[in-house]
């Protein structure tokens, strides 16, 4: 066991830093801190424009293998998120091309779709969203009835998506679609790539309950896409969305729990200010939120590092239900913490604070990308081998 | 022994049903939460001039109906349902306890006809900068002046409904220390005030800045100090909970609503044990949270501890419509967290209520007291 | 609504505080606090003499029907229950017989099964012990394999039972029984009683987490009871089972709260004892479980009075999922608020402190009588209407 | 960036496992814990005498392994999930630190060999009557005496298998009002001790009477106050976590096994959603408890801030522990309350380890602290 980073990883880190700090002092100054889930409206066309830098500088497709990618190890990935949490960055706009769709071309892509789409994402110049919940598939991805036929050279596109972030902002979209319509569930779906920027392609943001949007409803109304716009064979598309899951490999995890810490930190400012220590089960709740911060740590570090070499094991089943239910207790502790004042806002007509925008989005954390009954659901089946409840 | 509803209560209950239901139910909360008075005025001149139920607790005396707190609590139970944005809570119940509790009878003969006819309405500004909930901290200052008159000044924060009330019944602290209750009308010279906007657009707050507000001497509320306005805020606490009673009955109602048409793996999501569980968690939350409401409303009219049972009650309803709101949420996934759907306006209303009329651990804490445990600091009783 | 009792049920009141002071500062004078859940070892031949003392008074039954009973309103008993706990008068070996057999009986029973058995229990001299759970059926009833067959006259009946609680003391279990083994599930089972003291049973304790027992396994291995101890038609056993649970109306609840409120006062004193409320979260939790009581005690008397006159109502289906709840973090707090005491048991080699037994004997509470998942089950299908979990 | 144990740490985990298995696994812990001692002798040697284990953390040249936390963590997780009776927390982790912390190399030279060969046990007397963790707790005397003697009188309490140890270091408060640690044979003069009947039979609590008992002055282990203390303390503290780790996984493995093998309405529990969640609940308590005492073993030696690491380990591991061992309980259902299970044995080594070595309140307000968060009343550190 040795926890520290190598020399080599601490050289990198010291680049990385360098950089974000030069840039984040010069041209993009104002951006320090926008964006990111649950603020996703803020700043769109600076941070379309940082993304472009990004890639300009090589920082797009980190872990990617070469030639599109600079093949850098998972540590080295850890650490970019890390500098780039702890330097306030803007959220990311291109982390679903990079990390999701990039990696499921590099993987299992043919050798054009390569050369086509590897490219603009690693550059920042080309923004993807994920077609995959409907509104009668929430929970139940294999529930999907968005069709694609195959006509004249392209496939033809008819459904609904929804919750799908950046959708009214990206270029291409990929689509679990049905292909063959006497399969069922799980069979007879297809992974397809679309291009947004065309008619019958709708994007709508949902207003959620602060007041912003960053989800979308997508309509697809005779959309159309290259026949070559697949991944994989027809009919392969369950196995390619659930490979784009799993390239997911949680590098930015810590970055995450940095901006965690942001929040705890802002938390504990408030407590401060407001003399609100003098309670101590205030103090003793801001202690277990500190505790399960440095446990969320601790528990990535073991993960990733038993995950370095291939599969993710299955202790790190645990990471999404861990924590979206932490945050989710965060949100309540800062509204504790304010007293009263927790329901001014910043201002009319729904102007939220920082740390109101942490408690009410954070009610989103434990159903967005799996509900925290589907996560104990994976847990039951995947890691305790527990009978499927029929 | 009888714990249930009178027919004749049962009947003000349905008639505020209805009248909620003839004005849109929670669509007209949604309409109202985006006016600048973010009140439902078609709703509460229903509720006022057609039922008269602004003066319920108002003895027949002073024109009002001459009932008490039971029937307070049919009322606002409905209101909370369906998030209903009218002064009941302010003015019916917090305002119209505190002139009782405080004033003298001529004072409740001046103030509480024209609240109820519904053509007034009044509130309690007690809260200052903080928000701490204890009369220590009550900072906003009563001079005497010459004339018999008093000249107050101080700002106050979280006034229910302060920026629409034609009366406001403000804390002050007299030369003496003593804290005093004075009826200040909002018109007066030096009154500014200006909404707060909250995350919980159903109930508006407001800050009221008193800059040297002459008011008569007898404007002055009775001569007693802290315990009638402790007395009035216990009463308005267990209408709150009432009101929490039912709002999480809503949530309850909308949980079970959507489980058994939502289908997810091809059954409705309410034949899962994980969802049916969470709502029968919410469902005895509710119906325990409904039993102690109703009984702190008769106790709090017959029994002695009133501020006792109104903190028992405030504590754990508050917590319980928090908790079904937050559930409710999660019942219904993604559809939940959006604006269009109303969870989140339950939810909101639920979190505001855990401060709204003292905190849930200012609750906690009178209980404790009361119990002989300590030190928690005592209330100051002056 | 008015929640004072009338004057007449104060007098009635008045009537039973004397009776019971009179015997529990006289001959009984020992048996105050003694027996109970997780106590009920303690004093078991002084408490079957108080059991013939109650009965002897005309206690025994006070709200079944005349002549066995005296009929009394579900208000008289509650006061009954009420001032039996509030003088700590010794836990009853006879409810079993009072509150389930008995009811069934006088409702459903022949004239002759009525003049057989009402009078003994009525007297306090027949002890009843409740043949349901079986090591394959504990939440799922309806799964019953113990076998009963009708020849020469007589029952004869072959299985297994468990969680019988008092079974080595009972002279008497009523017995859920497959007589028709053709019949699967809730059909073909008969509700038998059968003598306890017979060659062909053997009720053998089973030692819980506390270190005493109280409930037991009985194998019935032939054992025989005549052909007319049967209630209801055969088959008719699973319907007659339910019967027997609705009758317990929930009079004894406000009993039962007041030794919780003893218990309660328990943690108090030991509060002040050991100043531990200079912490003011263990002050905060103390009140929450003082608030707790309070809500059960609303909770009660709302659905007994709407349940006076008839049906209980469904409002009233979590009381055995708050109160067992609520019970089991009482017990947590009062190890919380002993410390490092907590640990100290009161003698070797396991006597426990009563708060102790508390503690341990309250994680019983959330699984006997119905789990809490068996009581949410219920609540979700009755209450709510929500369908079946298949 | 390696979170993993070398092959060499995997092998000595093995052993143990072994060992343990041989001698019967938790029906030995049964067997150790109806004796007079509760302790698993058999055990104990084959760990001390077959493995080396009790110098695991004693330097070579005193006589042990040379290792550290990282491999006393692997060790006793696997006492943990078995329960066993051995004093390797008291001994090899507690005693064992607090020796290392405190004393010179002299009294190293002196005490830890017969330690580290397994021919001795100590234990630290700390707690006094009340059980308050805190320093300024300590009331036990240490007077000064002619011929360079001193004269110890008091009374421990909760001392971890202080009824068996044979070196006893017990901490005592000098005539200048600091805190010194003394070992003290616990065949001196005027030591009684006798063991006090716990609810976790499993792990044995003594009470040490020390009737003006003489020992030489140079049984002082150093000179350095309570901070020594503190951190053997606190070292101690992430064993224990540890320990809590293989217990909550215990309780996890025979909850998930029961729920594949009991059937009930027709079929395994375990395909309950009901079921399901709450293992998978526990699941992420044992995951996460896990990396988190694992991190703090390495942390505690390499980093600065060792007790705040201990006391956020602490505090979260005996939180899962605990919740794992009720809801193990619960999974079982009526056989899961039976003494006949195991399941009611780690629930009592569970709720023991909330208070064993400082509570949970404790290690909460420890870890605020650290975060300037106060008045919470500053730990003695003289």
């Amino acid at each position: 066991m040795d926890l520290r980073f190598s020399d080599d990883d601490e050289r990198f880190r010291a680049e990385v830093r360098a950089w974000l700090e030069a840039r984040l002092d010069g041209d993009f100054r104002d951006l320090r801190g926008l964006g990111g889930p649950g603020r996703e409206h803020e700043a769109i066309e600076p941070r379309m424009a940082w993304e472009r830098e990004l890639g300009a500088a090589g920082w797009i497709g980190l872990g990617w293998p070469a030639p599109s990618g600079r093949g850098a190890s998972l540590w080295r990935q850890v650490i970019f998120h890390e500098e780039y949490a702890q330097a306030r960055a803007p959220g990311r706009f291109g982390h679903i091309g990079e990390y999701l769709l990039g990696p499921t071309i590099a993987a299992l892509g043919t050798p054009e779709q390569k050369g086509l789409f590897l490219p603009p994402i690693a550059r920042g110049e080309q923004m993807w969203c994920q077609g995959y919940s409907e509104p009668g598939a929430g929970s139940d991805l294999a529930g999907v009835t968005t069709r694609a036929d195959l006509a004249s050279g392209a496939w033809e596109i008819h459904g609904q998506k929804i919750w799908t972030s950046h959708a009214h902002l990206a270029d291409w979209c990929f689509v679990l679609a049905r292909t063959d319509p006497t399969e069922r569930r799980h069979a007879g779906l297809s992974y397809l790539l679309v291009p947004m920027r065309q008619r019958g392609v709708t994007a709508r943001p949902i207003k959620n309950l602060t007041g912003t949007a960053e989800f979308c409803e997508v309509f697809f109304d005779g959309a159309r896409t290259a026949a070559e716009n697949i991944v994989g064979a027809p009919g392969e598309g369950w196995k390619v969305a659930m490979a784009t899951l799993a390239f997911e490999r949680g590098a930015s995890t810590l970055g995450q729990q940095i901006g965690f810490a942001g929040e705890l930190a802002a938390i504990i400012a408030a407590v401060r200010e407001r003399s609100a220590d003098r309670d101590p089960e205030i103090c003793r709740r801001v202690a277990d939120a500190w505790i399960g911060l440095r446990v969320m740590r601790s528990y990535a570090l073991r993960v990733l590092a038993h995950g370095e070499q291939g599969e993710l094991p299955l202790a790190g089943l645990g990471a999404k239900l861990y924590w979206s239910t932490w945050h989710r207790r965060l949100g309540e502790l800062a509204m504790d913490v304010l007293g009263p004042e927790a329901e001014i806002i910043a201002g009319a007509p729904y102007g939220l604070t920082p740390l109101q925008e942490t408690f009410l989005f954070s009610r989103a954390d434990t159903i967005y990308a799996g509900s925290s009954e589907i996560q104990k659901n994976i847990i039951a089946r995947r890691a305790l081998g527990l009978p499927r409840s029929s | 022994m009888r714990f249930a509803f009178s027919e004749e209560q049962e009947e003000i209950r349905r008639q505020v049903r209805r009248a909620i239901a003839d004005g849109g139910g929670v669509l007209a909360a949604r309409r109202a939460m985006l006016e600048d008075a973010a009140t439902d005025l078609e709703l509460w001149r229903r509720l006022t001039r057609d039922l008269g139920l602004a003066g319920l607790a108002i003895p027949e005396a002073h024109g009002g109906a001459g009932l008490g707190w039971v029937e307070i609590v049919a009322v606002i139970e409905e209101l909370g349902a369906s998030l209903a944005c009218v002064p009941f809570l302010s003015s019916a119940c917090l305002a119209t306890a505190a002139i009782l509790e405080a004033g003298t009878p001529a004072q409740h003969d001046a103030l509480l006809p024209p609240m109820a006819r519904g053509e007034a309405t009044a509130t309690l500004a007690w809260l200052e900068a903080g928000g701490d909930a204890s009369p220590a901290a009550i900072e906003t200052a009563a001079r005497v002046a010459q004339g018999d008159h008093v000249i107050l000044s101080g700002t106050k924060r979280h006034v229910v409904d302060g920026h629409t009330a034609d009366l406001l019944l403000v804390t002050a602290r007299t030369p003496d220390g003593a804290v005093a209750l004075y009826a200040v009308p909002a018109a007066a010279a030096g009154v500014e005030r200006r909404r707060l906007p909250t995350m919980d657009a159903t109930r508006a707050q407001a800050e009221i800045v008193l800059s040297d507000v002459h008011v008569p001497a007898s404007s002055r509320l009775g001569g007693g100090g802290w315990p009638p306005i402790g007395r009035a805020l216990a009463k308005a606490r267990i209408a709150l909970a009432a009101e929490q009673v039912g709002g999480a009955q809503a949530c309850l109602d909308l949980g079970v609503g959507y489980a058994k048409v939502r289908e997810q793996f091809g059954r409705p999501i309410g034949s899962f044990q994980a969802i049916q569980h969470t709502l029968a968690d919410m469902f005895v939350l509710v119906e325990t949270a409904r039993s102690s409401a109703y009984h702190a409303a008769w106790d709090g009219e017959h029994e002695p501890d009133l501020e006792i049972t109104a903190a028992a009650t405030a504590a754990y309803c508050a917590a319980a419509f928090y908790r079904c709101a937050a559930d409710t949420i999660q019942v219904h996934g993604g559809i939940g967290f959006t604006w269009e759907h109303d969870a989140h306006l339950y939810f909101k209303r639920a979190r505001a209520g855990r401060t709204l009329l003292g905190s849930m651990t200012d609750h906690r804490d009178t209980v404790a007291r009361s119990l002989g445990l300590g030190p928690l600091g005592t209330q100051e009783s002056r």
